[in-house]
């Protein structure tokens, strides 16, 4: 091996961090930009609740930038305050759920591609791993409930059950009537497919898909598993300092895969590509990826300060009533066109 | 029917159960023995005072009776202006009552807060329980007049 | 055991047998986000409630008790506090109780203060409780309406009486502020204010299909449950039963004002919201009205004003406060006893104030609207499902200080 | 520790890595950073006592907003750091006032709201009432009675303020 002198050790440490099998997970759709997108989303959320609400919202944390790190602060305290094993609970998987529930919702940053060429793992079947391993979220979320070994937290484990139901078949369903729609299960190619956005080609896979979104990641009108009412806090009742600030940031960082999934497959992805910046740096190129999934989240995020919260078996009676029919109408529409292969 | 009359058939429909009836403004009073309550009780209920509006036991030491008021209430038009008042006096020492629950139904918390505020044992409630106060409540009904609360102390009563 | 009486109104359900493993007991604590400072002990099979059992006197602070040991004019700021959003309607019972007792009349335009605000304090009370059926719903932006519009009710209150929610604005004989000459402008401008915001809540929250799909056909309490419960408010009125205590009672300036009940058939948790919203409308036209009738003349009782020296009596015909003679420290009450019902933003209060000739009243019984509610718990609950417990709670408009006293 | 596996994971290095944390957290940098942290995430707990609930409420209404502050009620005693005693206790919310307390992670502070908090107020002989401060420990008294929105909102900044300085108290 030729003597590695330090100008090849930082090319060679460069090339490594540059690749996409690093830099896309860990910095640009990946991790820190997730934990950015945390931090700005639930400030979003409570600025624009209480813009609608005729208040201020969280604003003396930091004065001039309208309190923008008042999650920095919420996520420091839990930091810093008591994490506490209640005796009655079953004390690993008390511990183990959450972490567990957090690497699920972060490994499918593994499978997106920020770029055309650009992606972690390149597989054909990207959009199904990436599906398989969002919908494990809800079993840890079921162990958290059942580990804590108290009665609201069971409610709220078997209401992630219960809603695990509703959404989970009508998420599956409406994406893969996508990949059908592209003839490929690799989300690469599925947006070079989209000569139009996938959301005018089959609208009612994009609408289900959208609606399986906001239930998957319980946002309102179906914040039904951490009902506050009913069940103190669902499956996060006994969970205090930094574990409940991964519970909480959980279904930030879900709704955030899953709307870089829905702009991959609806929004055509990062299709204008800034061409200058791809010849500089691929990764970075697929900036607009992120901002369709940060609007569509500001969006969702939105609803909070519209809906209240639908009861449970009005959401299952909805899922299986409404969307799953829906999603097999645009199984069959996606089939229509690819006969009449307009892809 | 206006209220006049009203008050009228109210007065002879009382009288002949012979309880002593007196009618003050626009409030039918019945004073009844605890054995006739039920039977007063129940007229009422035929009348039209198809509800209770509260037991009320009023305590007097001096000669020694605990005296237990029901006020009825009805919501129909020409009896809604008037207020059914059953006065009924027990020993002090051992207040039974008959319960009225099958004849009001909304008796049920109101036994329950008389019982417990004044010791007056209404037989045949089902859950004669604490409602107000705390369950490990050991003194005597805090209601009469011998369970002494700490007194104003700042200025000697100008009687 | 079960038992249920022959017309159909079942009293008590306490069905669930120890060591009965298909019953899931809840404890819908004091502290819980949808119990206020009271205790559920709900108990379920499945998602479907058997049977609440309501644990009430987590806020009993002895009200009773303590007017017994007080001046009577002392009962007056002590029995405020257990309706503290509602205060002039609680304390005007006692005043008209006591004004039977000690047989002064009050002027008519104390009469129509009065009902002025009475009338104010009943839409804040109907907005505090569509707040809290809000938040019941997690619908957070109904809460945060309905309690900054309640503000601008709080804030003509404070022009008022001075003091945002315990005005102590009633006493025997008369009220204690005139109304101040800016007062007139203020209260139309906030009456048109509401009107509109009326249209949005409507349109956010009672026609919000989401809303409307938790509200529908649940809680429904028929009519003559409704009656033989003696459940009293919107609750009542909203099952079909026209009654109001200000058209039975006739107290104060109602009887020359003219307004109609509003009045729901059906009875579900809809109902009881539009009623309250309805009722809003009507205070704000009773408010119109009293503006535009109020008579001129003294705002306190003559019989007592006479007991004041020259001196202080022309200073309270100038400025319009009313400075109390010495007698007031000791009223005393004469032999006998006497009643009064007013109509409360959560339903019917009643009084019954019993004198022995001393300056403390011998017994002064008090039975508020949320007492008499309670007893909905058992019965309407059960045969629901879990989650429709809180929606069903935000519209009773349960208020646990009121209904512990 | 029943199982071996967690013996190894918890075990001695429990103790070793808790009075490291200790030490790390007492140096200046990390400790104003978690007093400015603790300060603007001031979550009381859902538990209105009494009366003064109503002003609790308004203090986080629109015209008051006291989320300015970092400050949002919460539900789970679990995930809130202070406890405001709304009003009158009674012995029966005495008793659950002190389960939340002991319930609440150790960073925690109580506010005595209202006059019948700090010495019984207009219930002073009443048989039915417990003073907080015998059962909590009190950090901050509103006087009033109910004391006024912009009160609730003083005793919050009087409570930052205090936090930042670090003169609250120590335990845990």
């Amino acid at each position: 091996m030729r003597v590695m002198n330090i100008e090849g050790i930082i090319t060679w440490l460069l090339k490594i961090v540059l690749s996409p099998q690093v830099f896309a997970p860990i910095v640009f759709p990946g991790l820190l930009t997730a934990l950015m997108v945390l931090l700005i989303i639930i400030w979003a959320e409570r600025k624009i609740a209480a813009r609608v609400q005729m208040r201020v919202g969280p604003l003396y944390v930091t004065r001039r930038l309208g309190g923008v790190l008042q999650m920095l602060a919420d996520g420091a305290r839990y930091m810093f305050q008591e994490f506490i094993i209640p005796d009655s609970a079953d004390k690993t998987p008390f511990v183990v759920a959450p972490v567990m529930a957090l690497t699920l919702a972060i490994v499918p940053f593994a499978f997106i591609p920020s770029a055309p060429g650009f992606v972690p793992i390149k597989s054909q079947y990207s959009l199904p791993a990436v599906l398989a391993l969002i919908s494990t979220i809800p079993l840890s979320v079921m162990l958290m409930g059942w580990a804590s070994n108290n009665k609201f937290a069971i409610q709220g484990a078997v209401r992630e059950a219960f809603m695990g139901l509703a959404y989970e078949a009508v998420v599956f369903l409406s994406a893969l009537a996508m990949g059908l729609l592209y003839g490929t299960l690799d989300l690469e190619e599925a947006v070079t497919k989209q000569w139009l956005p996938g959301l005018l080609l089959n609208p009612i896979a994009a609408f289900t898909f959208f609606v399986g979104m906001v239930m998957s990641a319980g946002k309102l009108p179906f914040d039904i598993v951490e009902g506050e009412q009913e069940i103190v806090a669902g499956p996060y009742v006994e969970y205090s300092g930094i574990i409940f600030g991964i519970g909480m940031g959980l279904a930030y960082l879900k709704l955030y895969s899953l709307t870089l999934i829905y702009s991959i497959l609806f929004l055509s992805g990062w299709n204008p590509v800034i061409t200058p910046l791809y010849s500089i740096y691929p990764g970075l190129a697929g900036i607009f990826l992120f901002i369709k999934s940060f609007l569509l989240m500001l969006f969702i995020v939105f609803l909070r300060a519209v809906y209240g919260r639908y009861r449970l078996d009005q959401a299952l009676r909805a899922g299986w009533r409404v969307y799953l029919p829906l999603s097999l109408i645009a199984v069959l529409l996606s089939i229509f066109l690819r006969v009449v292969n307009i892809v | 029917m206006s209220g006049g009359e009203k008050v009228k058939v109210l007065e002879e429909t009382f009288t002949r159960l012979g309880v002593q009836v007196s009618v003050l403004d626009r409030r039918v009073r019945v004073i009844a023995l605890p054995e006739s309550l039920r039977k007063v009780a129940e007229e009422a209920l035929s009348l039209g005072f198809d509800h209770l509006v509260s037991i009320e036991g009023i305590d007097w030491p001096q000669n020694n009776t605990i005296e237990v008021v029901y006020h009825a209430e009805s919501y129909n038009d020409d009896l809604r202006s008037l207020l059914l008042e059953i006065r009924v006096r027990v020993p002090r020492d051992n207040p039974r009552l008959e319960s009225l629950i099958d004849v009001w139904p909304n008796a049920i918390l109101l036994e329950r807060e008389t019982w417990e505020m004044l010791g007056v044992v209404f037989e045949g409630n089902p859950d004669l329980r604490h409602l107000l106060l705390p369950p490990w409540w050991s003194e005597i009904p805090p209601l009469r007049k011998d369970y002494k609360v700490q007194e104003e102390g700042i200025y000697v009563d100008l009687e | 055991m079960s038992t249920s009486s022959e017309n159909g109104v079942v009293y008590s359900r306490l069905i669930a047998k120890e060591g009965d493993e298909s019953i899931y007991e809840l404890f819908i604590g004091p502290q819980h986000p949808s119990s206020g400072h009271m205790r559920f002990i709900v108990r379920l099979e499945g998602d479907i409630i058997v049977s609440v059992d309501p644990d009430i006197g987590y806020v009993h602070r002895t009200m009773e008790k303590l007017a017994e040991g007080r001046e009577v004019i002392k009962a007056i700021p002590l029995l405020e506090r257990m309706t503290i959003i509602d205060s002039h309607n609680v304390t005007l019972g006692l005043v008209l109780a006591l004004e039977k007792l000690l047989d002064v009349e009050a002027p008519p335009r104390a009469q129509y203060l009065r009902v002025l605000l009475s009338e104010i304090n009943r839409i804040s009370s109907h907005l505090y409780g569509l707040g809290i059926a809000g938040i019941m719903l997690n619908h957070s932006t109904m809460f945060m309406w309905a309690f900054g519009d309640r503000e601008v009710w709080i804030q003509l209150a404070e022009d008022l009486t001075g003091a945002r929610l315990t005005h102590t604005y009633s006493v025997p004989g008369g009220v204690r502020r005139d109304m101040p000459q800016a007062f007139p402008e203020r209260a139309e401008k906030a009456i048109r204010y509401m009107e509109r915001r009326l249209k949005d809540y409507m349109e956010i929250f009672l026609d919000n299909p989401q809303v409307r799909s938790r509200y529908e056909g649940v809680g429904v309490l028929k009519k003559s449950e409704a009656s033989r419960l003696g459940i009293v408010g919107p609750n009542l009125r909203a099952s079909g039963v026209k009654y109001d205590a200000r058209l039975a009672e006739g107290y104060a300036a109602y009887p020359d004002l003219e307004f109609e009940i509003p009045m729901r058939e059906d009875g579900d948790c809809l109902a009881r919201m539009q009623v309250r919203v309805e009722e809003i409308r009507q205070s704000m036209s009773l408010i119109r009205q009293v503006i535009k009738k109020l008579p001129q003349g003294p705002i306190f009782a003559e019989k007592y004003t006479r007991l004041l020296p020259p001196a202080i009596r022309q200073q309270v015909a100038q400025t319009g406060q009313v400075k109390f003679p010495g007698i007031f420290a000791s009223l005393k009450l004469p032999e006998g006893d006497a009643v009064s019902r007013v109509e409360m933003g959560h339903g019917e209060i009643f009084y019954h104030v019993t004198g022995a000739g001393s300056t403390k009243p011998y017994r002064l019984r008090v039975v508020t609207p949320s007492f008499r509610n309670v007893i909905l718990f058992r019965y309407l609950m059960p045969g629901h499902r879990f989650m429709d417990f809180p929606a069903i709670y935000g519209s009773l408009d349960y208020f646990p200080p009121e209904g512990d006293r | 520790m029943s199982c071996p596996f967690s013996m190894l994971l918890i075990g001695n290095l429990d103790h070793t890595a808790r009075r490291a944390a200790q030490w790390l957290v007492e140096k200046t940098p990390i400790r104003s950073l978690r007093d400015w942290a603790i300060s603007f995430s001031l979550w009381p707990v859902h538990f209105t006592t009494s009366c003064c609930g109503a002003e609790f409420a308004a203090a986080s209404a629109p015209r008051f907003d006291a989320e300015r502050f970092g400050f949002l009620p919460f539900n789970s005693p679990r995930q809130t750091n202070l406890l405001v005693v709304e009003g009158t206790l009674t012995k029966k919310m005495g008793e659950a006032a002190k389960i939340v307390y002991d319930q609440m992670p150790s960073p925690k502070f109580v506010i005595a709201m209202g006059a019948c908090a700090i010495d019984g107020g207009l219930f002073y002989n009443s048989y039915n009432i417990v003073r907080p401060k015998d059962i909590l420990p009190v950090e901050l008294y509103i006087p009033g009675c109910p004391p006024r929105p912009e009160a609730v909102a003083r005793a919050v900044i009087m409570l930052q303020e205090k936090v930042r300085k670090g003169e609250w108290r120590r335990e845990g």
